[in-house]
């Protein structure tokens, strides 16, 4: 059978990891196409809710991605994130979900190698974890 | 029904090279709620904009995804197109088939499949859009300038040439700021108020400004446009029309030894007073913390004296309530005492100064009308050390940055000692000479080459006093750090450059940030230098960092010109990504609960209470509002919100889930 | 036709086993005694023993609380409806009380009224009953209040009772009890003697429930429901653990590729259940839900279908947090003018 | 509880207040939420061990708010609620009398909701060992083991709301749950919606549950909630320095931000 390809989803801010991915492909830097991208103004904006339907729909893998600290366009939007990313993966592991495949990091617009390097190195741990199937099993779970 | 079309872009073979676009248009047929799908090849050209012109007319279409590449390269060309053909341009988006796909993949029917994907979830996210419209927000075109150093009138001239309203406010009783208590300047050394004393004049007479001096700022509400701000103006102790300025009254007090502030303490004031003979408007105050009258009750030798019977002891600090459109702050800096240094002292050897100290013994117009002589005995010092970096660079005091003006002003002081005192030795003491600008190396290489002043590198370790000399100890770096002592008649501390005392309270009652040493902060360190991260608000000279003349000259102009494009238009627009709070029918009105959390979280202060009350006025419930005029659309209150009483236009929940559910 | 059988205590692990053999389902009563479940089984081991009544009812087997009524698929822009042919595994719910036993009557009254509902009725085809009678109970029980009683048959198709030795009477009610007897005759012995009442708990009667029901619409705008319902939190725990409690809400889940309805359990004590589009709620406050609830099963019920909602196995007050005694409020209203 | 009973009594008599929340005698050994309106009926009021559950929740209740002015009583738990929903702008000084109940069930007078303040936070706000240790045993688990742990309890879950309804600061008029347009978290009571429900209620209530337990306690088939937020509270003392209760001024863990939060595991 063909190998397991996982499905990453990537949300990430306007201003910096955008605009980097954007980089990296006007620099033709090379990455695994296995990620679908969802832009939002900003971290800040990022629900936790969001990372919990991409699983919901099906994802391998996230990626949440945005500014480096006092970078931000709106000067603080990443700060609040990063709080709500800490209680969130805090909660999620508490709960005995598999938090390696909830990758958080900082991606500036003139990083875009860094851009492909955190989707590859994604991909491949999530290709060697597999399907999610813990997640993926709910689906059907308690429906009669 | 949305009636979607999707348009793909081969731009050239960088599209089409790596995607195919006749899988990717027909997938694209294929999605619910789609109605045409076309690829050609340059989407941005004429051509290809008409198509999309066309399609808009003949399948009458409610959205509009165009494949192709980075929306921040083509967004507004796409969007221009749509209003054009007269759809709203936020039901336009862009799916990012090159940077994000064609240019990162090889060709392949998963890149492909990729594509298809990237297209769906733009459907998805376009067949939500909603036609949105630029915000306006009224401007009222008066700009508050806080502060009448250099930077403040700099940039209040600038505003009120082009022609809109100015209020200047002064904490002292005069503007001019540190600038006027200059003797030369550097690299020209052109007399300071020579080349200030006429803008000060200006100011005062410009139709458009408005100044008031000895004033302070009580508070700020509003925003950007619509700022209402109160303005304490504080007593003279005399009525300004009156008064003639003849300075009668301060002949007359008797109080004489005080330290004045203008003369850095090298010099005595009365405690009525002028602070200097330039100043504007040349009106005295009375300094209630010194006066007899004030502490006993008696004296009033000043009103006696008053030709003009100007005097008002009872005189009130005055409110002053106004509505400015933009406020620039240029509040400026001050400099470290030499009661900082330990080891020199704590500032009680008389003969160690700082560096504005120097400058008020090297002014014309200064208490030894320009004579350098000592402050403990008058004599001229035959031997002079100037020390750079004090304090500045130096992370155990604090203080790790440089203070960038010192380099300059210590060779002008050197220069300006040896031109007074030609068989004097003057030695600084440095760490490195920072000369970055026009002509700035080149005046240090002359005050070394020309004037003979003695460059050590290294630092100074102690200086003490010893039989009316001062010992200078120190190292010379240079020399494999050999110590060198020199006895000096006189040492002037070239000492840091610091934020304002005030500057934090400053800075709350404004609504800007602040850095780690309590300068004000800047929106971008690169892009937006002169704007803080509350919109409307300007920053200008060394209360953002430390700066010389030309540097904050240019600030302030640069912030007068922002000033100036904000009033340009009796309107502001922005972009209406922005935060809006639910509402609905009563009973509910909105399923906020007024929690606002929102309000400690939005970087922006734009969130506002807004009370939801029935017709006979009793109140229902409080509920958060956006203000539209100063939400910046990050979207942190709406992740917040557990309610989900607040989205974002533009990037709405329902947009974002589609998107989501597309993957 | 109902006949007394004997069925020795462990006769009951061959019993399970036929049943078993025979391909049916059993579901009986497990767990701790602060919280016994109805759980699928495969014999008698481990199953509870002394309880009053468990958590939740066992309506479940035949009213699940997440159901799937049908699947789409998105096909390019058509939508492809796949109906469900429910087939549902023949089940034996062991160890129900009476009152739950006589609940189904309730449920059915429901799902059979204007609307014949196949998913309800196939379920309930292929579920047999065997009922216990109580040989204890507690404050919060008030079956003979509301017409039923400890070793009521009504409901059940073999209801057994167990005597003082640990044997089981056991009454064949129906064919569907006949018919799991057949699966193993050898277990029912005759019966020396049917009289049952001395193993019976006794069950004091509170009320004369025709009463209430025709008292009940006089006291629509009478201030006790807001009395009564001041404590009251709004959850939805009393109707869930309800037997008869019947009302439910229809979800569709669906993502890009494909979609289901759910039927899905809800409650009347929730705001959102009326709370309409526009914003209006006419059940606005929890004291109109809370009589609405109480309406619902003692005024509503009898007079449209003739049955009562209520069957007193008092399961909604003790589950309640708010300590809501169903029994102490309906006395209430008795005495309420 | 005699002084409780009079100082309740002077309320109503006074006029101070129209309704005393307090506890009374329940079904059984059970005690249950009252509201005294009369003098003579504060003989009922109760106070001992088994008065547990969290009488805020009352607080915002819409009938109980018709009854006028009340005074409640209250414990930790309570006075720490009470001071959250006033950090949140839903309730303000002078609103209701607060009978602050110490340990040792004395009898305790606020003059205000910053002298509630002083109160909690001179009390010791550490969990108590029994309490920590109910969290080390699930943290100890292996990750696989947790998840089949959760999933276990939560699959008992009937989506009946007690935990949101009994908690005080659940008072969301329209909880995201409820919120269909889009519909985040999928209000059917199978896996997938339990595990959204629980997941999201514990987020929303991370920096503000007060750890007074009434979620576990509401829950009719006993799921230990309570240890979800509980969880989170600890993280977020440990990480951030903030405990949600402890002061009137809001000071949400999650509105505010420290340059310096630990984020070792942000690439």
């Amino acid at each position: 059978m063909a190998e397991f390809e996982p499905k990453i989803v990537a949300f990430v801010c306007n201003w910096c990891t955008y605009a980097g991915a954007d980089l990296t492909g006007t620099s033709r830097i090379k990455y695994a196409h296995n990620v679908r991208m969802i832009r939002l103004p900003c971290t800040g904006r990022i629900d936790f809710m969001l990372l919990l339907k991409a699983f919901a729909r099906g994802a391998d893998g996230v990626i949440v991605s945005g500014c480096h600290p006092g970078d931000c366009h709106y000067t603080a939007g990443n700060y609040h994130a990063r709080r709500r990313w800490i209680l969130f993966r805090q909660l999620l592991d508490f709960l005995g979900f598999d938090i390696r495949r909830l990758h958080f990091a900082w991606v500036s617009a003139a990083e875009g190698a860094k851009w492909a390097e955190t989707v590859n190195s994604v991909v491949e741990e999530v290709r060697r974890l597999g399907p999610f199937q813990n997640y993926q099993q709910l689906a059907r779970a308690g429906i009669e | 029904m949305s009636r979607i079309g999707v348009f793909l872009c081969h731009c050239g073979e960088n599209i089409a090279g790596t995607v195919d676009p006749g899988k990717v248009v027909e997938a694209a047929n294929r999605i619910p709620g789609v109605v045409h799908s076309v690829d050609y090849k340059y989407m941005c050209s004429d051509p290809g904009q008409n198509l999309i012109r066309e399609a808009m007319r003949d399948k009458r279409l409610t959205g509009v995804v165009v494949a192709a590449c980075s929306p921040r390269m083509h967004e507004p060309t796409f969007r221009r197109v749509c209003a054009e053909s007269g759809l709203n341009p936020f039901l336009c988006e862009m799916a990012n088939v090159r940077e994000h796909c064609s240019w990162v993949h090889e060709k392949s029917e998963l890149t492909t499949a990729k594509a298809i994907d990237l297209v769906r979830i733009m459907v998805e996210k376009a067949k939500r859009n909603r036609p949105l419209f630029p915000i306006k927000v009224p401007v009222t075109k008066t700009a508050l300038v806080l502060g009448g150093g250099i930077a403040g009138i700099q940039a209040s001239l600038d505003i009120a040439n082009a022609g809109y309203k100015v209020l200047l406010v002064e904490r002292d009783p005069s503007i001019g700021g540190h600038m006027a208590q200059l003797s030369e300047t550097f690299p020209t050394l052109d007399c300071s108020q020579c080349i200030l004393t006429p803008r000060m004049v200006e100011v005062a007479q410009h139709p458009n400004i408005t100044l008031h001096t000895y004033s302070e700022l009580e508070s700020v509400d509003g925003f950007i446009g619509n700022f209402k701000v109160k303005i304490r103006k504080k007593a003279r102790g005399i009525d300004e029309k009156l008064c003639t300025g003849c300075g009668v009254c301060a002949q007359k007090c008797p109080l004489k030894k005080i330290p004045s502030e203008f003369n850095a303490a090298m010099g005595m004031r009365t405690a009525i007073y002028t602070p200097f003979p330039q100043a504007v408007p040349n009106k005295p105050v009375i300094d209630k913390k010194r006066c007899t009258y004030y502490l006993k009750g008696k004296c009033k030798a000043c009103e006696k004296a008053c030709p003009a019977e100007a005097i008002r002891f009872d005189q009130p600090d005055e409110i002053i309530e106004v509505e400015t459109g933009a406020i620039v702050c240029t509040t400026g800096f001050e400099v470290l005492s030499t009661e900082f240094f330990p080891e020199y002292g704590y500032g009680k050897p008389k003969d160690i100064i700082t560096g504005l100290q120097f400058e008020r013994l090297a002014s014309a117009s200064g208490p030894t009308l320009g004579a350098i002589r000592r402050p403990s005995d008058g004599k001229e010092p035959e031997t002079v050390v100037f020390i750079a970096c004090a304090g500045s660079r130096d992370p155990a005091k604090g203080i790790e940055y440089c203070s960038k003006i010192c380099c300059m002003y210590t060779a002008k002081h050197a220069m300006l000692y040896k031109h007074k005192v030609h068989q004097g030795n003057a030695y600084v003491f440095y760490m490195d000479i920072r000369a970055g600008g026009k002509m700035y190396e080149e005046f240090v290489r002359r005050a070394i080459e020309e004037d003979g002043v003695k460059y050590i590198r290294g630092r100074v370790s102690r200086v003490y006093e010893q039989d009316g000399k001062l010992i200078v100890k120190g190292a010379d770096t240079l020399l494999g750090a050999q110590p060198v002592e020199i006895e000096a008649d006189l040492v002037v501390l070239a000492t840091a450059m610091v934020a304002n005392s005030g500057a934090e309270e400053l800075a709350k009652k404004i609504h800007v940030s602040y850095d780690s040493y309590h300068f004000l902060a800047e929106a971008h360190p690169k892009l937006r230098p002169v704007e803080t991260n509350t919109a409307g608000i300007f920053l200008a000279g060394a209360c953002q960092a430390p700066r010389d003349i030309p540097e904050t000259v240019a600030q302030a102009s640069a912030a007068a010109s922002k000033v100036a494009a904000l009033f340009s238009a009796d309107e502001l627009s922005r972009e209406p990504v922005i935060a809006v709070v639910h509402r609905t029918a009563p009973p509910i009105f909105s399923i906020c609960e007024g929690c606002f959390m929102c309000e400690q979280a939005c970087p922006f202060q734009a969130i506002e209470r807004e009370e939801i009350k029935t017709r006979d006025g009793k109140l229902i419930k409080v509920v958060a509002k956006v203000n539209p005029g100063v939400c910046q659309g990050c979207g942190t209150c709406v992740a917040l919100c557990r309610a989900k009483a607040i989205d974002l236009q533009g990037f709405t929940n329902e947009q974002v889930y589609a998107e989501v559910m597309a993957v | 036709m109902a006949q007394a059988k004997l069925l020795k205590n462990d006769s009951l692990k061959g019993l399970f086993a036929k049943l078993k053999a025979s391909g049916r389902r059993i579901l009986a009563p497990r767990g701790k005694p602060e919280r016994i479940l109805f759980e699928e089984v495969s014999s008698p081991e481990g199953m509870a023993s002394k309880y009053i009544q468990t958590t939740l009812s066992a309506k479940s087997a035949v009213f699940p609380r997440c159901e799937e009524l049908f699947q789409y698929r998105f096909e390019g822009k058509d939508v492809k409806i796949e109906d469900r042919q429910l087939d549902p595994p023949p089940t034996v719910i062991f160890g129900l009380r009476p009152c739950d036993a006589s609940s189904f009557a309730v449920l059915n009254a429901v799902f059979s009224w204007d609307y014949q509902d196949a998913f309800f009725k196939s379920r309930l085809k292929n579920t047999a009953v065997i009922g216990i009678s109580c040989r204890e109970s507690d404050q919060y029980c008030f079956c003979t209040s509301v017409g039923g009683g400890p070793g009521d048959t009504k409901g059940s198709d073999i209801l057994l009772t167990r005597q003082d030795s640990g044997d089981y009477l056991a009454e064949i009610l129906t064919a569907k009890g006949q018919e799991l007897v057949s699966l193993a005759p050898e277990l029912f012995a005759p019966a020396p003697s049917a009289e049952k009442g001395k193993f019976l708990a006794q069950v004091p009667a509170h009320f004369e429930v025709k009463e209430l029901s025709q008292k009940l619409p006089r006291l629509f705008d009478s201030g006790i429901w807001v009395e009564q319902s001041l404590r009251c939190l709004g959850c939805g725990a009393c109707a869930f653990v309800c037997p008869t409690c019947v009302c439910f809400d229809i979800q569709d889940e669906a993502d890009r590729e494909a979609g289901s309805r759910l039927r899905c359990w809800d409650s009347c004590g929730f705001s959102l259940f009326t709370l309409h589009t526009s914003g209006h709620n006419p059940r606005s406050v929890q004291s109109q839900r809370w009589r609405q609830r109480l309406m619902h099963k003692f005024s509503y019920f009898p007079e449209r279908l003739e049955v009562l909602g209520c069957v007193g196995c008092g399961r909604c007050a003790r589950s309640c947090p708010a300590d809501m005694n169903l029994l102490e409020h309906l006395q209430a209203i008795m005495e309420a003018p | 509880m005699d002084q409780l009973r009079k100082k309740a009594r002077e309320l109503l008599e006074s006029g101070a207040v129209k309704t005393v929340i307090g506890y009374g005698q329940g079904s059984g050994k059970a005690v249950r939420a009252v509201f005294i309106r009369q003098p003579e009926q504060t003989e009922k009021l109760i106070l001992d061990e088994r008065c547990r559950q969290n009488l805020a929740v009352y607080l915002l209740k819409p009938e109980v708010k018709n009854l006028g002015k009340p005074a409640v009583v209250a414990r930790l738990p309570v006075l720490r609620s009470i001071l959250q929903l006033a950090a949140e702008s839903q309730l303000a000084d002078g609103q209701m009398v607060i009978l602050g109940i110490s340990p040792d069930g004395q009898l305790l007078d606020f003059a205000s909701l910053k002298a509630v303040a002083d109160y909690v936070s001179a009390q010791s706000l550490e969990l108590p060992p029994p309490e920590r240790e109910q969290l080390e045993q699930i943290e100890k688990k292996s990750p696989a083991e947790r998840w089949n742990f959760w999933q276990e309890e939560f699959s008992r879950c009937v989506k009946c709301y007690a935990c949101r309804a009994s908690c005080p600061l659940c008072y969301c008029s329209r909880c995201a749950v409820e919120c269909n347009q889009p519909q985040w978290i999928s209000s059917a009571s199978h896996a997938r919606g339990n595990l959204e429900w629980h997941l999201v209620r514990a987020m929303h209530l991370a920096g503000r549950c007060v750890n007074c337990g009434d979620c576990a306690r509401a829950c009719p088939v006993g799921i230990p909630l309570n240890l979800l937020t509980r969880k989170l509270g600890e993280e977020v003392f440990k990480d951030f320095g903030l405990r949600a209760g402890t002061t009137p001024e809001l000071k949400y863990a999650l509105a505010t931000f420290r340059p310096e939060d630990q984020e070792d595991f942000i690439r």
